[in-house]
C-alpha cells in the first residue's frame, strides 16, 4: 500500500512541526500557494511503520551475500555511520568559517593524504567529486584543460575501450570530445594495433580501467601509458576496480595522469540503495593546477579550504559546497580502521575469494569468459551454452538466485561477453558464505537442465514475480495521483 | 585482520581449492616493478575505539552555539525517526534496485519520493533525485538544450540572482558542451531580476530562462511575469526553488500561464543535516512530455507476471548504462540515502507540518528587522523576501562576523565574497529552529560586534 | 541458524577489541582460566547480518498492530530513543558528582514531579524502581514499613482481587504477608460483601488495579478505599492500567496510599523484547518516609540525591544506583512532548479507541465479557460459546491473527473469564487499522465456523507453526552446546 | 495532538458506532467527584525540536574528560553496531515474547545469550536476565534457600567485601522472607575475606556463602578454597562475578572442587554503556539441578508442529503469572533490549576480543601503581587486583577527589563513604579505553590535588 493511500485529511505526526502556527504577514497573495501541498497526512507511528516495513523487502549487505560484480559490495562498517553522524559534524554549517571547523577539516586533510598514498597521485587529490560519474568528469575536463592551457587544441579524441563502462564514453561526451572505441583481445587486454592505430594527433586522452571490467589485470599497462604519452594525449584511470589492487600496485605507478576513485566502493561507504556516492580525483603533478575545488590545504597547524585564488586555472566548482562531506567522514573512518596494513589486505583477500569462487564454480561445471587468466576481485561467467541448450539465460539464473536468499551478481555486463555473470565476492565474505553460494549455483545449473521453467519463473519468494517492464516505459507511471490507471490493479493485487 | 573473516584454515583450503601456494600468486599477472613500495601516508590501524574517540573529540571541536547562516543549507528540525529508519541496513546497505523483485522497497520509496516531489512542485514528474542542487542547475540547463528544439542558440539566461556557486558549477559542468550562460543582472533597489535588462534579449533565441525563487538574496522574484516574458520567447523557464518555501509559495508548475518547464533546486532542506555540505540531493521536475530528456534515475509503477502492482527502474534507455556516449548524462548513481530520509521527511512532516514550518522559518527572519533597527542595520532590499533577509551593515561585514563568531554565532553570509560591490551586505537566515532568546542573543552579539 | 553455528576459531571482528594484547603480569594461575571463554568467533559482517536476520523474525509495533491487552503496546517515538542515547547521558558514571550531573539530575527531579502530579501522591515519587514488579515490591514493602514503624505488627494480610496481574500475590508473598483473595462480581466490580468479610486487624492493605484488569472502572473506590482505611490497612494502586484514565481521574484522589507506575505503559518507553522497564513509585504524605533511595532533591538551583541520611526510614535500596535511569529519561522525553494537555488525552483517546473496537466486534458477533460495562483502555471477548460449538479455542484465534499480520491480544488472562482475548488497542493507532483487525477478526470467527482446522492449525506465515511446549519444559534445552540433541533436527528442518 | 492519529471524522464516526455523543461519555463509569482538575506541575508540550533542544544542553552539561570510576559500573568500548542493530524497531518495540512463532528474533538471541553466559560462567544454565546485578544477588540469594534442601537455617554468609550497595538491595529485598544475612569481616591487609572469621561458623547451619571475584575492592578473592569450605558446611556457593573478568578468570562452574552453585552479577560491562547507572541487567546461572528454582524467564529449544526447531519460553510454571502467590519470584519484565545488546556484544568481541579487553583493563590499572607512586599513594591491599586498585592517599580523599574533578578528571570511589575506617582509600579502575597519555594525565591531576 502506498504512503498516500494511507494518507487521512487532517490527521498529522504533530510533534515535528512548531506547535504554534506563525503569522506570515507581508507576504502579497501573488506568491502565494493556492491550495496546500498534496503530501501525506499520517501519524508518526503510521510513517514509522510503513517505512520499516518497506525497508524490510529490501535485500541489502546487512542482511544478504551480494555479489553483484562492479559494484563491491562489502561490509559497511557501522562505526562509520556512527560516528560521521556526530552532532558536531552535522550540525556544521558548509559556510562556517575556518576557526570553527578544524576539526572536520583535519579528517578531509588526512584523507586527502591517504587517498594520495594508495593511488600514487602524486600531484594530490580533490574531494569534491559526488559521485563515481562526477569524478570521471572532472578527470576528462582536467584532461581537457591541460591541453587548452597549452593551446593544444586539435586534440578531440577519447580513446574508450569496448569494455568500460558506460559512464566513460558518456563522460567524454560530457566533456565535448568525440569517442573512439578500442577493441579487447582474447585474452581480455586492450588489442595493442587497435590503440597503437587509434593514437594521433587528435588524442586528447584513454579512459582505462585496470583491472578492466573483464576481470583481469591489463599485464602491458606499461607499455599503454608510453604509447599514450608519446602521442601526446593523458591517461585517465577509471577507479571502479581499485578494490582489486589496493596497497599492490598504484594507478600513478602505472603511469596514469588522473584517477577517480569510488569511496562508496573501495572505501566501503554505504551504497545506501543508490547513492550517495562520492568520487574522488587525484591527479599527477602536472594537473594539479587543474583540480576542482575546494581542496584543504594544511599551513603549519591550521588547515584551510584552497579557493579559485589558490587554484586560478581549476577546471572549478562541482557542488555547492564541498562534495559530500559526510560520505567523507566515512570512508576516512574506514581507511584510519584498516591502516597502512590493512590496504594491501583488501586486495589480497578479494582477490582470493574472487579465485575460489571462480575455481569452484568451474569445478561445478560453469564456463568463464577468460578461463586462462587470474581472477582479479571478480570475473566473468557465460552462461552462452546453457542458453543455447536449454534456454535458461544469465537473467534467469540471476532472479533463481534471489530464492535461495543470494542477491544476484551483475547480468549482461560488460556488453561484449554474451549471457554473463560478472560476480564479485568482496573481501569481507567468509569461505562459508562463498560455499553456500556455489553450492546455490550449482544446483541452480542442475534445475536449468532438468527444469528449465523452475528457473524461468524465479524469483518465487520475493513480494513480486518478473516485471512487465515494457508496459512501465510505455504506460508511464512515475507519480501517484488519486484515482490512477493502476489504482484498481492495486487494489485487486495487493499484498501487504 | 579488521573485516576480513578469513582463517588460517580457510586461506590454506581456499588456496589449495585455486591451486596456488600463496595469496601473493594470485597477483602473478601484475608487472613485479610496478608492484606497490610502503604506503608512508596512511597511518598505523585503529581499532574502533580509538578512532571512536578520535572523532568524537573532532566533532566536538566545530561547535557553534547558534547559527544563522542560510546562503543554500538551511538548518532545520529533522525528526528522530527520518535517520533512524533511513539508517536501517536494508536502506543503508543495499545497492541502486537493479533486482527489482529484491529492492521493493526502495523502489516504492522512490516512487512516493517522486509523487511528493511533483506535488510540492506542481509539475507531472519527477527523477529519483541528482547530486546536489548545484548540479541539479547545471543538468537542467543541458536537459533545457535537449527539450527546448525551437531553439538553436544554446544560450541560457542566467540571472545575477541565482547563487553565485551554482553559476559556477553548472559554468564548470556546461563548458565543454558548447552553451553559453548570459548573466542577467539584478535591480539594486529591489534586489530581483531587472525586468529592464530582460528587453535587451526580447526577439532573440533564447534556450531558457533560469528563475531562483526565492533568490540568493532570499528575495522573491516576480516569477510569474518571468515566465511568461520567457516563454513568449520561446524559451523555456527553468526554476531553482527551495523545496521548504514551497509549503507556501507557488509551485512552479503554476507560474505565469503555462507554469515551468523544468524544476530543480537544493532537497537539503527536506531531512538532510547541515553536515559540512553534503550528502544533500538535487531534485528535479518536468513536464510530461520531456521526460524522455531528463536525467537520472526514475521509478514507474507497473505489473508483475502475477497481475500484483509493483515498481521498477523505467525509461532506462536514457542512461549511460545503456546509451553510453548518447547518454543524456554520464550520472550513474543518485542520492539514494538521502532521499530514503527526505521522503521520511516529507510524510511525518505533511502539507500543514511543512507550512508550519516555512510559516515560522518567515516570520522568524522577519523578527530580526525590528530587533536590528536600532543597531542601524536593515535591509538592503525592498523586494519581499522568504526567510533570508540581506542586512546592510554600517561597516564592511566580515570583521563583524569574526567577532560574532567569537561569541559562537555564525551571524549570516558575506555577499561580498560573492558581489564584490556588496561588501556591507549580510545574508542572514533564522529558520524555526530559533527561538526568540535566540534573536534576542543575535541582536545582541551583533551590536558588541559592531560596538 | 544459531550463531554458534556460524563460528569458525580463529575469527574476529578484530576492530573490536585493543589492537594490541597487554600483558597480564602478577595473576597467579589458581586464578586463571584454563581454555578460552566458548563464546562464538566471527567477523563483524556475519554479527551484523545474524542479528539484522533475526530481527526480522519479530513482531513489533514498529511493524503491527499489538493489541496485546494489559500491555499498552502504544508508539514508542523515535525521539525519546535518540535523546535518551546523546552521549553526555551515556557517559555518565552513576557514581559522576552531582557537579557534574545536573543535567541528568534537572531530568529526574522534573520527572518526578510531573509524575507526582499526574498521579496526585502528594508525598513524592521514587524512581527507582527497575520494572512494574519491583514497584510492586516497593509499594508493599512501605505498606509494611508503615506498620511495622507503627509497631502495628498483627497486620499478616493483604488483600488482592481474584483478577489480578499474577505479580500482585507474588509480591505480597515475597514481603512476607499472607495473601486474601477477594472475589469479583458478575459486573466486574469488587464483591463488596466479600471484601467487608476479609477486612479486619489482620488487614495490612489491598491491591488493587482501577481500571481493573477485566478492563472496567471499578465504580465503589472511594467506598473501598474508606472501608480499607477504617480498618486500619493501606490501598496499594497498581499501575498497570494508568493509560486509561491518565489525566481523567488520579490514584491519589480515588484515596491511594502508594501507586506504582510502568513507565514502559503509559509513558511509552520501549519493550524491547520483555525489559527494561522501569516502575515509578508515588506515595501518600504518611508514606514518604519510607520511600526507596534515591530520591532527587531540589536545593535552591542544584539538585541532589536523597539517600539513607535524608530518609532514614526508607525500605531501602532497590538497584545498585538510580533504577533504569535510560529508560527513565525516556519517558520524561514523552511526557514533556505530551506535555499537560496531552495527558488526559491519552485516556480519552485509548479508551475511545477501545470502545470503538469493542462496539465493532460486537456487531461482528463476538461475545463481550461485560457486555453492560464501558469499555476502558481494554475489553474483553469471551469466546466460550464458539470453543463449545466450534472447538476453535482463543489460542487458535490468537495464532490465527498472526497470518493476518497482526499480533494477538492477551489470552486466557484474567484467569477468570474463560477462553478470553484481553484487547487493548492503546491511543496511537489510527481507525483504519482497527478497522483492519475488525475485519480480520471477523473473518476469523467465519472461518472457525466453515473451516475450524484451518484456524487450529495456524499460524502458516511465521517461521514457525505451534511448538511443543511439553517437550521444551521436559527435554530441557537451555544452552547450546556442541553435538547436543535436537542438532540434528535442526540440521533437517533449517528454514534460514 | 503528538501520536494520536484521530481525525474530526475519526472521532464522528467512531462515537457514531459506539453510540455516544462525545468521548466524555466514555468516562461517566468515573464518579465525577474523583475527576482530575488541572495538572499544575505538567508544562505544556514542547514539540520534538524543543525538547532535542533542551536534551542536549542537558547532555552536554554533564560532560567530563576522563573517567577513573569503576565500583560496579565500567567504562567499556560498545561496537557501533551494538546498539545500532538492538533499537532496530523489531526488537527495541516488540513485547515479551508470548508468541512465539511471531518472536523468534528475540527468542533466539535469547537462547544465544543464555549459552553464552554459561560458557563465560561455566555453569550448566542460564536465565534470560533480570534486573541488575544487586537485585540478582539478592535473588540469588532467595533462590539458594530454596534450593538448598539440607540447610533450614536460612542463614547466608555475606562477606563485607560484597559491593556494599549490592548488600543494601539484598537486605532490603529478603528483609520480608526470614532471612539472615550474617557479615563476613574482610583482612585488612590483603583485602580479602578473612578465613579467621569463617572458622567460626565452621559445622553451624548455613545456607550459602557470597563470594565476590574480584571484590568490591578489585581483589581476587581465594574463591577455590572458599567453595570448598563452603561446601564442607553443605552450604551453597553463590559466585557474585564480573563477566569481563572472567574471559581472563577460573569461571565459577570451576571453584574448588565442586563449583558454584549459583552465579550472578551485573551485565553492564557487556554492552551497556555507563548511562547514570541503568538500564543495566543482571545475570543469573546456575547448575543444572536447580534450574527449576531459579526465578526470571528462560528460553527453551524444542520442535513446532512440522518439525522444525525454534524457541519457546519454557519452565513457565515456575513464574508469577501461572503460580501467583506461590511464584519463585514477582519478576515480570526482565532486561531484554539490554540482553539484545550484551549479546551482540558478546559475538562481536568473541574469545579472544574479551580476553584482551580484559588484559587491557587489568595491565592500565596496574599500571598506574608506578605512576602514582612519587605522589605517596600506594595501593592498600596486599591480594591480587584484576581492574581495580585501592589506593591509599596521604590525606583525606573527598577533598582530593573534588579538585580532580574540577579539572575534568573524575578520580575514583571514595571507599569511606561505604567503610567508615576507610577514609584514606580510593578505589581506581582504568579500563581498556585509557590510553597511556590518559594515565599521564591522572597522574598529573592528581598531583596538583595533592599539592
Amino acid at each position: 500500500m502506498l504512503i498516500f493511500e494511507r494518507s487521512r485529511p487532517g490527521r498529522g505526526a504533530t510533534a515535528q512541526a512548531p506547535l504554534r502556527e506563525a503569522t506570515v504577514s507581508g507576504l502579497p497573495e501573488r506568491f502565494r500557494r493556492g491550495t496546500r501541498a498534496p503530501l501525506p497526512e499520517l501519524s508518526e507511528l503510521d510513517v514509522v511503520r510503513h517505512y520499516t516495513r518497506l525497508s524490510q523487502k529490501n535485500f541489502s549487505i546487512d542482511t544478504q551475500f551480494y555479489p553483484l560484480g562492479s559494484c563491491t559490495m562489502k561490509y559497511n562498517p557501522r562505526a562509520c555511520n556512527s560516528l560521521a553522524m556526530l552532532p558536531g559534524f552535522l550540525g556544521r554549517h558548509p559556510h562556517a568559517p575556518d576557526t570553527h571547523s578544524q576539526g572536520f577539516l583535519a579528517c578531509m586533510f588526512e584523507l586527502q593524504e591517504m587517498l594520495r598514498d594508495v593511488t600514487g597521485m602524486k600531484g594530490g587529490v580533490s574531494l569534491t567529486p559526488m559521485a563515481g560519474a562526477q569524478g570521471e568528469f572532472a578527470g576528462v575536463a582536467m584532461i581537457r584543460a591541460y591541453h587548452d592551457a597549452r593551446k593544444d587544441t586539435a586534440r578531440t579524441e577519447i580513446l574508450v575501450p569496448d569494455a568500460a563502462h558506460g559512464t566513460n564514453p558518456a563522460t567524454a561526451t560530457m566533456c565535448g570530445y568525440t569517442v573512439k572505441e578500442i577493441p579487447t583481445d582474447d585474452s581480455g587486454d586492450v588489442d595493442m594495433e587497435a590503440l597503437k592505430a587509434a593514437l594521433g594527433p587528435h588524442t586528447a586522452g584513454i579512459m582505462l580501467t585496470n583491472p578492466s571490467t573483464l576481470g583481469v589485470f591489463e599485464r602491458r599497462i606499461k607499455e599503454i601509458a608510453d604509447l599514450v604519452h608519446q602521442a601526446g594525449g593523458l591517461l585517465y584511470y577509471d577507479g571502479a576496480n581499485l578494490n582489486a589492487i589496493l596497497g599492490k600496485v598504484r594507478p600513478g605507478d602505472m603511469g596514469f595522469d588522473v584517477i577517480h576513485m569510488n569511496l562508496h566502493k573501495t572505501f566501503s561507504t554505504p551504497h545506501g540503495g543508490g547513492g550517495p556516492g562520492a568520487g574522488a580525483v587525484g591527479v599527477s603533478e602536472r594537473l594539479r593546477p587543474f583540480m576542482p575545488i575546494p581542496v584543504v590545504a594544511k599551513e603549519g597547524e591550521r588547515y584551510r579550504f584552497m579557493t579559485e585564488k589558490d587554484l586560478p586555472q581549476s577546471i572549478g566548482r562541482l557542488s555547492a559546497f564541498a562534495g559530500n562531506a559526510g560520505v567523507l567522514l566515512r570512508a576516512y573512518v574506514y581507511m584510519r580502521m584498516l591502516g597502512r596494513a590493512g590496504m594491501p589486505r583488501v586486495a589480497e583477500f578479494s582477490t582470493l575469494n574472487a579465485n575460489y569462487v571462480m575455481a569452484r564454480l568451474r569445478e561445478k561445471g560453469f564456463e568463464l569468459a577468460f578461463p586462462g587468466r587470474r581472477a582479479t576481485h571478480e570475473f566473468i561467467v557465460t552462461l552462452k551454452r546453457l542458453a543455447k541448450d536449454t534456454e535458461v539465460t544469465a537473467m534467469d539464473v540471476a532472479k533463481r538466485l534471489l530464492d535461495f536468499n543470494y542477491h544476484a551478481p551483475t547480468t549482461y555486463f560488460p556488453l561484449l561477453v554474451p549471457e554473463c555473470l560478472l560476480i564479485e565476492p568482496t573481501e569481507t565474505e567468509s569461505k562459508e558464505t562463498l560455499d553456500g553460494f556455489v553450492e546455490a549455483m550449482a544446483e541452480i545449473l542442475e534445475e536449468a537442465r532438468t527444469s528449465p521453467d523452475k528457473v524461468k519463473g524465479a524469483p518465487y519468494t520475493q513480494p513480486n514475480r518478473r516485471f512487465d517492464e515494457v508496459r512501465a516505459a510505455r504506460e508511464l507511471d512515475v507519480a501517484w495521483r488519486p484515482g490512477a490507471a493502476l489504482d484498481e490493479v492495486a487494489e485487486q493485487g495487493r499484498t501487504d | 585482520m579488521p573485516f576480513i573473516p578469513h582463517t588460517e584454515t580457510d586461506i590454506q583450503d581456499m588456496l589449495a581449492a585455486i591451486g596456488v601456494n600463496d595469496i601473493e600468486q594470485l597477483f602473478d599477472e601484475i608487472p613485479s616493478a610496478l608492484r606497490t613500495g610502503p604506503l608512508n601516508l596512511v597511518p598505523e590501524a585503529m581499532s574502533e575505539m580509538e578512532i571512536t574517540r578520535l572523532m568524537h573529540r573532532r566533532a566536538a571541536q566545530d561547535h557553534v552555539d547558534l547559527n544563522f547562516i542560510g546562503a543554500g543549507a538551511y538548518e532545520h528540525h529533522i525528526p528522530a525517526a527520518v535517520w533512524q529508519i533511513a539508517t536501517r541496513g536494508e536502506f543503508y546497505s543495499a545497492y541502486t534496485p537493479y533486482q527489482a523483485e529484491a529492492s521493493q522497497g526502495t523502489l516504492q520509496l522512490v516512487y512516493e519520493y517522486q509523487t511528493m516531489m511533483t506535488g510540492l512542485t506542481g509539475m507531472d514528474v519527477s527523477n529519483a533525485s541528482l547530486y546536489d542542487g548545484a548540479s541539479a542547475l547545471a543538468e537542467a540547463v543541458l536537459m533545457s538544450v535537449r527539450a527546448n528544439r525551437k531553439s538553436k542558440s544554446h544560450r541560457v539566461l542566467m540571472p545575477a540572482t541565482v547563487n553565485p556557486v551554482y553559476r559556477s558549477v553548472t559554468r564548470a559542468i556546461v563548458h565543454g558542451q558548447g552553451i553559453e550562460l548570459v548573466e542577467v543582472p539584478f535591480d539594486p533597489a529591489t534586489g530581483r531580476v531587472d525586468p529592464k535588462s530582460l528587453a535587451a534579449f526580447e526577439g532573440q533565441d533564447i534556450t531558457a530562462l533560469v528563475i531562483p525563487q526565492p533568490n540568493f538574496f532570499g528575495v522573491l522574484e516576480e516569477a510569474d511575469a518571468l515566465t511568461d516574458w520567457a516563454h513568449a520567447q520561446d524559451a523555456q523557464v527553468i526554476g531553482v526553488v527551495n523545496p521548504v518555501s514551497l509549503a507556501l509559495l507557488k509551485p512552479p508548475g503554476e507560474w505565469g500561464g503555462k507554469g515551468a518547464d523544468i524544476v530543480c533546486g537544493e532537497g537539503q532542506p527536506l531531512g538532510a543535516p547541515l553536515s559540512s555540505g553534503g550528502p544533500y540531493f538535487g531534485f528535479m521536475c518536468c513536464r510530461k512530455e520531456h521526460v524522455r530528456q531528463m536525467p537520472g534515475r526514475i521509478v514507474g509503477r507497473t505489473l508483475d507476471a502475477d497481475g500484483r502492482t509493483g515498481f521498477v527502474l523505467t525509461l532506462q534507455a536514457r542512461e549511460q548504462h545503456i546509451r553510453r556516449s548518447k547518454a543524456t548524462s554520464n550520472i550513474c548513481t543518485n542520492q539514494g540515502l538521502v532521499v530514503t530520509a527526505a521522503t521520511i521527511h516529507m510524510a511525518l512532516l505533511g502539507p500543514e507540518g511543512l507550512e508550519r514550518v516555512a510559516a515560522a522559518c518567515h516570520a522568524n527572519t522577519h523578527a530580526l528587522i525590528e530587533r536590528l533597527k536600532p543597531l542601524g542595520v536593515t535591509p538592503a532590499f525592498a523586494g519581499e523576501a522568504f526567510h533570508e533577509i540581506a542586512f546592510r551593515l554600517p561597516r564592511p561585514v566580515r570583521p563583524v562576523l569574526d567577532a560574532m563568531a567569537q561569541q559562537g554565532v555564525l551571524g549570516g553570509y558575506a555577499l561580498g565574497d560573492d558581489y564584490s560591490d556588496l561588501g556591507d551586505l549580510l545574508l542572514v537566515c533564522a529558520t524555526e529552529t530559533k527561538t526568540e532568546a535566540d534573536l534576542d542573543r543575535y541582536a545582541e552579539v551583533m551590536k558588541a560586534a559592531l560596538a
